[in-house]
């Protein structure tokens, strides 16, 4: 692809020391238009940036640049990248948005809108109030909007849950009923989660029956932004795995609804999403979307199976990748008009076993 | 191009002229995979073999 | 416990090299009332029992007891436990019926009487007439029935499974729509499976959405034994763990009925039940079922969650016990009036992390 | 056993909310003849014990207990576990002493005498005077000496690696040159451990090239209490398992010491340690020692492979029960004179796969 | 990097459906240069190469190339990769030879020429006789020789320990002895590996004491092509992970070596191999070479550790590119003439944790 | 380019004349990172912070 057409963009990332934001660094550093020239952490400010990530083990490396606190951001960028914890973006908001054109903000706080449900499920992103304009983007279903200043990417497990329910949906396949089943790597919680290596290894358990954040995330999507009222059953479990989500959905068509439309529903959704697969044949399990396929890269897995009115579908992310980073930077791709999949696409994806 | 009458949704869909043997054309309607069969210039289709897919078993 | 006053038993193992057969043999080594002496095997006849095994590595070994074929069984024995692949027992059985008193048989041969269901999921079964009388048991719900010839335990998904729901259904709490949502080890499919160790590994999977042999098994079971029909989504998934199962099943509360309903019929199940313990407080994520403290076990733990109309309730077990060697054993005990618990608690239980 | 011929002893537990002293907790639940009646915690001071350990999760739990602070212990106990993390129990030592026949302790602190030692690996230990007398304790190799107040357990690399190695210097078969590669399961380094699940799973890295405590503890247990001077180079490595340490050291033969006079010597040694036990036969892979086998357990399992002059030995053991609690509860029956494998003998060891 | 200077390469690969050939057909459908026109499988002749290869997963798919029967090559490549089993290739070779150029071959079969060694490690070799010319090849640090027809690459375990001992030996700094201890994830065994899942996993276990083919080659490699005699003990260890190597070579420095003649040596050997990376600072456990940054890769990580006399070296490897697949496309690059790191670079490379 | 004598093994090696601030140049020799301090276009090193390279924790 030839990038000289388009001009480099200045970028910032708030939280690079974290698990998102140093993805969003590893994958920039090989971007050719995005150039990180920020890059916030509170505990690490002033230490070379190089030295922190895995990722420049088998590159070279630059004592160049370094952390800086968020505070001390004051020149101008294009665009910034916040990976900040929920609850902490809000405090500095205000203040951000007179240095970037664009905020493409990973984190909780600005998902939901709705007052009762922030108050219920984001209090701390209510203690500051944000003057500017704030948007939820999917890439693969939302429109650009451009008057927007904080693009807010979805949460990993609610995306992922989107893209096994939004084909049935939006062809009005389904009866609202939907029960989602979704399991989760260890990264999920960010490199502050206390849980010992000793106690995550060699289990699986429940996280959270219900309560989850990203159920009410879900249902505020399909209703606002996609005009469906969904009733929705979302608990989540932890996997003994480093990254990674596979979420499935049942439910149960509607009368006269047959398999052949709901393939249908599913191909013409994803068949040109460059980043979303559906798989449509199912010979034998390795067909169907797994985790270990995806992990490591900005790609998921969508599978469908129809057994009479019993719909089950299922999508497989990573959650570092296509779950926040990855997609922050497709994201963005798109909003600037730049190849969707500039920077995103891996040459040595795919080793198995 | 060549029309094709998918074999599974009966949707129809187009195949470029130079598809040659044994490519894999998806129906544009529900996905569904077929094998292309050209003879003497005129392409016909097949279901793409549901043979399992065992990528490195 | 004095065990004095009970007569020991004489055993015979069918499929001792197997999975679940070496599970058996394993217990039993430590039982003191059951006393192992004919184990089979095709491949390794002729050879010791105790060089095959890896539960004898810190015991003492003798070189007694040999391997023998099935064919040469014929001596008279108290008990035999069947542990053969499905469509093998069906073979022999009208010849072993003459050699013991009762055949407990973890393979999935009679749990269902239904000639349909045989022939759709069953057919090697089918291929042989057996005789004698059989019947499904399990441990916690069913009666005994002195009269019948084989006693069949649940398969171990579907067992978990039942475990979710059988309070809900035996209370009528609950709408007929089920959907269950399985997760098993490796350790499921036998000796014999032949998923490379680094496929398996590191990876998260839909193994069958839909068609698995237990749904049948389990819909069988509450429509001949409780007369519940149910509507059941049944779909299973491959974990990276060696042993150990989770069931997750999703229903909805009838009209009217509260949480604490659901809490005491719960209770209520498992309040003596010595081997499946329903945790009723919910407080952190230690306290709900996990795989990790009932593998090596052959305990089930059991929770509920109710958020407004959804019931969420979850199992675990151990496969290759509670969910075959330990399950057959526990139902022996039951069946000779031996205490239910001889020979199946640990004194090295609960190890954690 | 019958056990009644015995007294029960009276004993307190330090550090009971950490990984060695839950198992110490844990394992004492099923001992016949110690009475858990104080374990101390500072972050859960007044909170009932039971409530706190998985352990407890499939027995019977009570109020009764709680955890207390250190600082509170004013009864007089048979028996102290100290199970604090190095430098905290000098803090403690005098006063505890006047409340104590015997202090288990399975820290480092009093391992080593050599004053340069202590300053250079133990400077915490040093900071406070003890006034009493301290001995480092095998329960394979050491003779009991009732006279000692503090009775130290090996540090868990340590003592894997003196299993390997004991026979070969006791027989005078090897030169002095030793390298061993000791590798670790993630709870040997107990609860508070930083490293994160997703960075430990799926690795393998080496943890401390020189350097490690360990090297000249098993120097000077072999220079102090059994007159040997080595040449060790000692290596450590993270596993990604919950629980379990190998430890393979390499070593050469003396001149004229054939393979048939080291496997004596090991057999010699380790025929009757009623957990330690020597593999002679090297019959396939399984026959090998390995920690899948001895995880869970006290067990230990040791071989030794001769090729020329080249010998490898190998020893297995699970770092937190034969490594640290396990071999504590080991030596105290020891030293009470109770037969030495009460309380620690699994009916359900040697669950496999 | 510009390509089009170059002439693009046809490529056949024997063995296509084996874990190594799979990764040169992923590989491969990447690298500019190289086409694979014929894949060989003697089970899937005739069935599509892409549906067999989850590389493939998230690219277009072709049912164009489908698997032959070596027995049917009879084009004429460039180049052809072997991966077959050891003792297959000399089967084919004399007929292979006339159809390609180059047969870069990454089994055991030619590695050593010793007719005794031959014998004892590789008597379904000499079953065949050869009579073109073969050559053992290590693209850091072998001279390219055009004349001979058969490259073969060296055996994974084999390389990484050469990599450890190179800089050593090269420069003359350590005692002839050294003890190389090396582990190894379960790729490394093939597609046909029977150790079930189950049984690998949560384990670590001695896999070859003495005996592994890998050492007569490391002794014959340094002999034949360094002019070194080494007195070698090398074991190896199976790892619960699906790929990755990590050795160890502990040696004893040469008297009057420092520790800054060693990290010269080391510094001046892989300054400017670009895949491997010699890591000079040592802060912290994650400057250590380990696998998971190396899995996926065709990178390398070596490090050396000196503690007065003793030097401790480690090197890390993915079994399956840098020890198999991606060492012989980076060998066929150097002999073509072709920039060295040509399709090998990874874009997504370094994703943490 | 400036000559320059490495802190640890004293060898001498050569820097870029535009070497920035910040820059880590390593010894030819022995590897050794070094960090570029320039004062009025005089380029000076030190040893680079041996600061334990946390790498995501
Ligand atoms: N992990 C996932 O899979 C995932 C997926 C989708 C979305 N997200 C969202 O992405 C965000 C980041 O997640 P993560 O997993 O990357 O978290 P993380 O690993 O905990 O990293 C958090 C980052 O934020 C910085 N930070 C923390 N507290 C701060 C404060 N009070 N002020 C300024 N900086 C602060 C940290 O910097 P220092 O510690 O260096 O100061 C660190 O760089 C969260 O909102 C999360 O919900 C995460
Ligand atoms: N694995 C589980 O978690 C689980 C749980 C519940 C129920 N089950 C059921 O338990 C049964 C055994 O399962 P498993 O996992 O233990 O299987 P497995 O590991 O494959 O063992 C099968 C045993 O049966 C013997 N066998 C196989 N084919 C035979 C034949 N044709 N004639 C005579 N003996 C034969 C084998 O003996 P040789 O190979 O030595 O000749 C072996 O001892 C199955 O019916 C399974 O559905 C398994
Ligand atoms: N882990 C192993 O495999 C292993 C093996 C052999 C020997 N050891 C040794 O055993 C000891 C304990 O190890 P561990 O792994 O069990 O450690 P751990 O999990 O960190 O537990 C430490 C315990 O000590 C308590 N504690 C910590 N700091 C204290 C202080 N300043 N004052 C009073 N109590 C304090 C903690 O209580 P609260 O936090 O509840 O207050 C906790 O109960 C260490 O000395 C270790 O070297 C460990
Ligand atoms: N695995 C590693 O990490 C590694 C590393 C370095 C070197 N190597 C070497 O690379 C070679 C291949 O290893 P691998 O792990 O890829 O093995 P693998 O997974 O077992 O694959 C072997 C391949 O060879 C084919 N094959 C087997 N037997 C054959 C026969 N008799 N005639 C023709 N084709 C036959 C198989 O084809 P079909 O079954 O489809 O017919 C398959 O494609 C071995 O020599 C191994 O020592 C392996
Ligand atoms: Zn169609
Ligand atoms: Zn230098």
């Amino acid at each position: 692809m030839s990038t000289s057409e388009y001009g480099v963009k200045r970028v910032a990332i708030l939280g690079g020391t974290g698990f998102t934001g140093a993805e969003i660094y590893r994958l920039l550093s090989k971007h050719p238009l995005f150039k990180v020239e920020f890059v916030s952490s509170e505990s690490k400010a002033g230490s070379p940036v190089d030295k922190h990530f895995m990722a420049a083990r088998h590159g070279k490396k630059s004592n160049a640049l370094k952390f800086s606190k968020i505070a001390d951001l004051n020149s101008n960028y294009d665009i910034i990248f916040s990976c900040l914890p929920t609850g902490v973006l809000p405090q500095f908001i205000n203040q951000l948005s007179l240095h970037a054109d664009y905020i493409f903000n990973v984190s909780g706080d600005y998902r939901v809108t709705d007052l009762d449900l922030l108050q219920k499920h984001y209090p701390e992103t209510l203690k500051h109030e944000f003057v500017g304009s704030s948007y939820y983007y999917i890439p693969e279903f939302s429109e650009i909007d451009h008057q927007v200043k904080v693009v807010n990417l979805p949460g990993c497990m609610a995306v992922a849950t989107i893209y096994t329910i939004y084909p049935l949906l939006a062809h009005d396949l389904i009866e609202n009923r939907i029960v989602s089943d979704a399991k989760t790597g260890s990264s999920g919680g960010g490199k502050t989660t206390t849980e010992h290596h000793a106690e995550r290894t060699n289990n699986f358990r429940a996280h959270k029956v219900h309560g989850h954040r990203h159920k009410p995330e879900i249902e505020f999507a399909f209703k606002t932004y996609f005009q469906k009222e969904i009733d929705l059953q979302f608990s989540t479990y932890s996997l003994d795995l480093p990254r990674g989500i596979m979420v499935t959905s049942y439910s149960v068509l509607k009368e006269g609804v047959s398999e052949i439309d709901v393939k249908k529903a599913f191909y013409r959704t994803y068949s040109s999403t460059p980043f979303i697969h559906y798989f449509n044949s199912n010979t034998g399990h390795n067909s169907n979307p797994m985790i270990k396929t995806v992990a490591g890269t900005n790609y998921g897995e969508v599978g469908v199976y129809i057994d009479g009115k019993n719909c089950v579908s299922i999508a497989s992310i990573d959650n570092l990748i296509k779950g926040a980073g990855g997609q922050a930077i497709q994201a963005a791709n798109l909003y600037m008009g730049f190849p969707e999949e500039t920077g995103l696409q891996s040459e040595l994806e795919g080793a198995w076993p | 191009m060549s029309s094709l009458s998918c074999l599974v949704c009966k949707s129809d869909f187009s195949v470029e002229e130079d598809a040659t043997t044994g490519e894999i054309v998806e129906c544009s309607s529900c996905g569904q995979e077929h094998e292309v069969h050209a003879v003497h210039n005129l392409i016909t289709i097949a279901l793409a073999p549901e043979i399992e897919e065992t990528w490195g078993e």
